[in-house]
């Protein structure tokens, strides 16, 4: 990220994978895959009072063609784990995954027979987000850094 | 007449209705309950909800309990039902002795054609408790996938399941990144592949395709 | 790899037999990862046209073996498993739950526990509806009413904090009391979130309830018969849409209830119009019964006289011995109700939310079992579905209210 | 020689084309390209797909399409003529009246005869 002189005035030079990282963190569509709790506390942050929208990521979309990012919202049971990981398999790349709420992030309260002990056993997860169900605020923080993360994202990552 | 002389009524009812079936009826909790036989027991919700003066026509609960080595019957299943002229719940338990050879399931006639709304929570039962019900239009798991082996509200069922050693709490899981296995297929998988029963290091390790043995001293 | 996709299109193409009439159904998963199906339901849809013919449900992907769990908690701990069956009203819930503990040992609450009990059910009633009838509003597009709504909630969450320290999982309440002493200024936060309500209301009514298009789409959908309702086991506003007048709080009496006055709205063929309508209407109701209700706050002590069954304070435990063997012995012990099992229930926002609770004397519930009204009416789905066209089968199961923790416990 | 006055419209056919291929080639050279046979299945909510798309639907949907295109060209041919209004005059409010009116006849005979119906 420099400034140099250029005839008719001053241009800002950068590189371009910092360019592309820049773009891509303030329009990620996430796509929330809500099954319990946490799901009220989702729909709180998309609402005015938390709003979402101020980073960008008003725009949820409900398939997995479209979407950069997936939030797994709430507890993932045993027959919910082949339909969840067919949807991760079948974002496109670069896709990130937010874990949000303790069940998500290591099964939570539900240490049962019915329940994924966490969605890293399913696929890579980039962010977990504690609380059960976390607030509103958490869950924009955690925003915040997946913006980091994706702002540092190399261009030379898998599949080029 | 007062609430309490209607619940004695239908008691009386019931009693002079089915005699020597009927175990017990007795107020149990401000609300009458009634421990058939298994034989009566799609009858007597028949004629609970045709009675003319008893309308037992709105259904409210059927669940099931297991006293597993409390009691001779080993289940017991519960049905609530409720009429709205006389503004009265009642209960109807009937005792189930478990089945004798371990293929086979306890059985009992499906409510489904008397009350719809037994359809679905029967399905529930067969699921998680493991008890029949003959000729119910569609009996299949409900709740748990369908290839899921063992029902998991007896009491010898473990709370984790038993194809799960859990990893002790607080351990720490290393989140390196590591890349999704790329399955060929991802038709419904039996459990057992879902949740790896090795130790946790393996058990961290994502969905493969190929079925996981149960090995001794797993590899490093 | 566009010759793996072709090849399971070849093998999988149609070969009409001859002579039997070809019927060309289109099969359609409205699955689980669907926008409209909240989640968890999936919908198996054959469709001619827009019209489904057949529909195949199926449920359980939200398990999370409440009933299983409930035999390894306390009967204080169970509470932290209630806010999370139906948790769109959390607190309503966990007042189910104390009421049934309380009729297994036999404890009668003081008056003020009641009021705040039926306060607190009330309030719940009304932020469930907020987003029933808003996520109704959504699925049939109207989203500002949905924005509307979700706001009212953000206020109501304010005081729920201050009460119990969550937003949603909120463990409300103690077997023979409440979990702390009201906070003091509780009666003006209350009376102060009520004052909007009925005009944030009249904006719904004038954005949907005369609009023609959302009539269009309400009125004759999904309508349901009385004994068919009955014969299902519906209860709570479905049924009422169906013109069975059948409400908890008026048929058995219980917190104290009959001290209130309040209709019960009905609604005539329990199609979508009427359940919509039904919910609108109790949304007033429960606003008069929290006016009443505050207005004659009685003045008494935050939980039942019974130091066995009730944690005592923190200071009396170190200052009194008996509170403090008291203490010892609940920590230690639990709270060992008498052997036998009760079944009581409690009229929650989405109908008669019951539990069956057996003890064997021991510390925790022998078997537990939640009567969820989700299931009840959910099992009719697939005749209510079944005739109507596709965009009907949206609306009919968002207008049903189905919460996955309820559902599928 | 081209006509002065169109060169706008080709500079903004040159924009548009341009504009389109410049996104479609840096999404092609800066994404990443993984290709999984569970990616390329189709995507039916996250369970396996029944039947297939190319079942034969009914021509209702047909009929509706098609009523909708004409009417769509009959707003397209409206625009250049409501761009000038002034300038035609009487002469243009009659013939696109004339225009107006034979569209409203035929749409009147649709729905006499049922089109608009879904049923």
């Amino acid at each position: 990220m420099g400034v140099t002189q250029w005839p008719g005035g001053e241009a800002i030079t950068t590189k371009l994978s910092e360019f592309v990282g820049w773009a891509r963190q303030y329009s990620q569509w996430p796509m929330p895959f809500a099954t319990a709790c946490c799901g009220i506390e989702y729909m709180s942050t998309m609402s005015s009072r938390y709003d979402q929208g101020r980073f960008g990521w008003e725009r949820p979309s409900f398939s997995p063609r479209q979407a950069d990012l997936l939030i797994v919202i709430g507890t993932i049971g045993v027959k919910m784990a082949p339909v969840l990981k067919r949807i991760y398999d079948q974002m496109a790349e670069p896709k990130s995954v937010i874990a949000m709420g303790a069940c998500a992030s290591c099964g939570g309260m539900f240490d049962t027979y019915s329940v994924i002990q966490g969605v890293d056993t399913l696929f890579p997860v980039d962010i977990y987000v504690p609380g059960c169900p976390p607030r509103p605020e958490t869950l924009l923080t955690a925003y915040i850094k997946l913006q980091e993360k994706v702002r540092n994202q190399s261009l030379l990552g898998e599949g080029r | 007449m007062t609430r309490e002389e209607k619940q004695v009524k239908l008691l009386d009812d019931i009693q002079k209705q089915f005699g020597d079936k009927i175990v017990s009826a007795k107020m149990d909790y401000g609300m009458p309950v009634v421990v058939i036989d298994n034989s009566i027991h799609h009858d007597i919700f028949a004629w609970l909800k045709g009675h003319d003066e008893w309308k037992f026509d709105h259904f409210i609960d059927i669940t099931a309990v297991d006293y597993k080595d409390s009691r001779d019957a080993r289940f017991e299943v519960v049905v609530h039902l409720r009429t709205h002229t006389h503004n009265l719940k009642v209960r109807i338990k009937t005792p189930l002795a478990d089945s004798s050879d371990e293929k086979s399931m306890p059985e009992l006639p499906t409510l489904s054609d008397v009350f719809l709304g037994a359809s679905w929570s029967e399905r529930e039962i067969f699921d998680l408790m493991g008890i029949k019900f003959a000729n119910h239009p569609r009996m299949t798991r409900l709740l748990m996938p369908d290839n899921y082996e063992g029902h998991p509200l007896r009491k010898d069922f473990p709370v984790k399941g038993p194809h799960r050693g859990s990893f002790p709490r607080g351990t720490v899981v290393s989140n390196k990144r590591r890349e999704p296995a790329v399955a060929p297929t991802t038709k419904a998988k039996p459990a057992d592949q879902l949740l790896p029963n090795t130790p946790w290091e393996k058990q961290r390790k994502p969905l493969s395709d190929k079925p996981v043995e149960a090995k001794e001293g797993g590899d490093a | 790899m566009l010759k793996h996709v072709i090849d399971k299109a070849v093998t999988e193409t149609h070969i009409a037999e001859e002579g039997k009439e070809r019927h060309d159904y289109y099969d359609l998963n409205l699955g689980p990862a669907h926008p409209t199906m909240h989640g968890i339901l999936e919908n198996r849809v054959k469709l001619d046209g827009e019209r489904i013919i057949d529909a195949e449900c199926h449920i359980g992907y939200c398990h999370r073996s409440f009933e299983k769990l409930s035999e390894h908690y306390s009967y204080n701990q169970v509470l932290t498993i209630t806010d999370r069956m139906n948790y769109v009203s959390s607190m309503a819930n966990n007042v189910g739950w104390t009421q049934a503990a309380e009729k297994l040992l036999g404890i009668e609450v003081p008056k003020l526990v009641q009021y705040v009990r039926v306060i607190t059910l009330e309030m719940n009633r009304i932020m469930d509806h907020l987003i029933r009838v808003g996520i109704l509003g959504v699925d049939a597009g109207a989203y500002t009413g949905f924005l509307y709504f979700m706001e009212q909630r953000e206020r109501a969450y304010k005081i729920i904090e201050k009460m119990t320290g969550g937003r949603l999982t909120t463990t409300f309440g103690r077997v023979g009391g409440l979990d702390k002493p009201l906070y003091p200024e509780f009666k003006e936060d209350v009376l102060e979130w009520l004052r909007p309500i009925p005009k944030v209301l009249k904006e719904f009514h004038t954005l949907v309830t005369r609009n023609r298009i959302f009539i269009e789409r309400f009125r004759d959908i999904s309508p349901i018969s009385k004994e068919r309702a009955l014969s299902y086991g519906f209860t709570g506003p479905n049924l009422r849409a169906a013109g069975v007048d059948y409400d908890l709080r008026k048929a058995e009496p219980y917190l104290s209830y009959s001290d209130f006055d309040f209709e019960v709205p009905l609604g005539t063929n329990g199609d979508v119009y009427d359940r919509y309508m039904v919910c609108m209407l109790e949304m007033e109701q429960s606003i008069k019964i929290i006016e009443q209700a505050i207005n004659n706050l009685p003045e008494g002590s935050w939980h039942a006289d019974i130091p066995e069954i009730f944690l005592p304070e923190k200071k009396d435990v170190y200052s009194s011995m008996e509170s403090m063997i008291y203490h010892f012995k609940i920590i230690m012990h639990g709270i060992r109700p008498p052997v036998g099992e009760v079944y009581e229930a409690v009229e929650s926002p989405n109908g008669e939310l019951g539990f069956y609770c057996v003890s064997d004397g021991g510390p925790n519930p022998y078997r537990l079992h939640f009567r969820s009204p989700c299931l009840y009416f959910y099992q009719s789905i697939e005749e209510l579905l079944k005739g109507g066209m596709l965009a009907d089968a949206v609306i009919t199961i968002s207008s049903i209210n189905v919460i996955a923790g309820e559902l599928e416990r | 020689m081209m006509p002065r006055d169109f060169v706008p419209v080709l500079f903004t056919f040159i924009l548009v084309g341009g504009a389109t291929y410049i996104i479609l080639a840096l999404t092609h050279i800066l994404g990443p390209k993984v290709y999984d046979p569970v990616k390329q299945d189709t995507y039916e909510c996250g369970v396996d797909y029944r039947g297939d798309s190319r079942s034969r639907f009914s021509v209702k949907f047909y009929l509706v399409a098609v009523l909708f295109v004409m009417f769509d060209l009959e707003v397209v041919f409206m625009y250049p003529w409501a761009v000038n209004f002034r300038k035609l005059g009487w002469f243009g409010l009659t013939t696109m009246g004339i225009f107006l009116v034979l569209l409203f006849v035929g749409l009147l005979y649709e729905w006499k005869k049922g089109a608009l119906e879904w049923e």
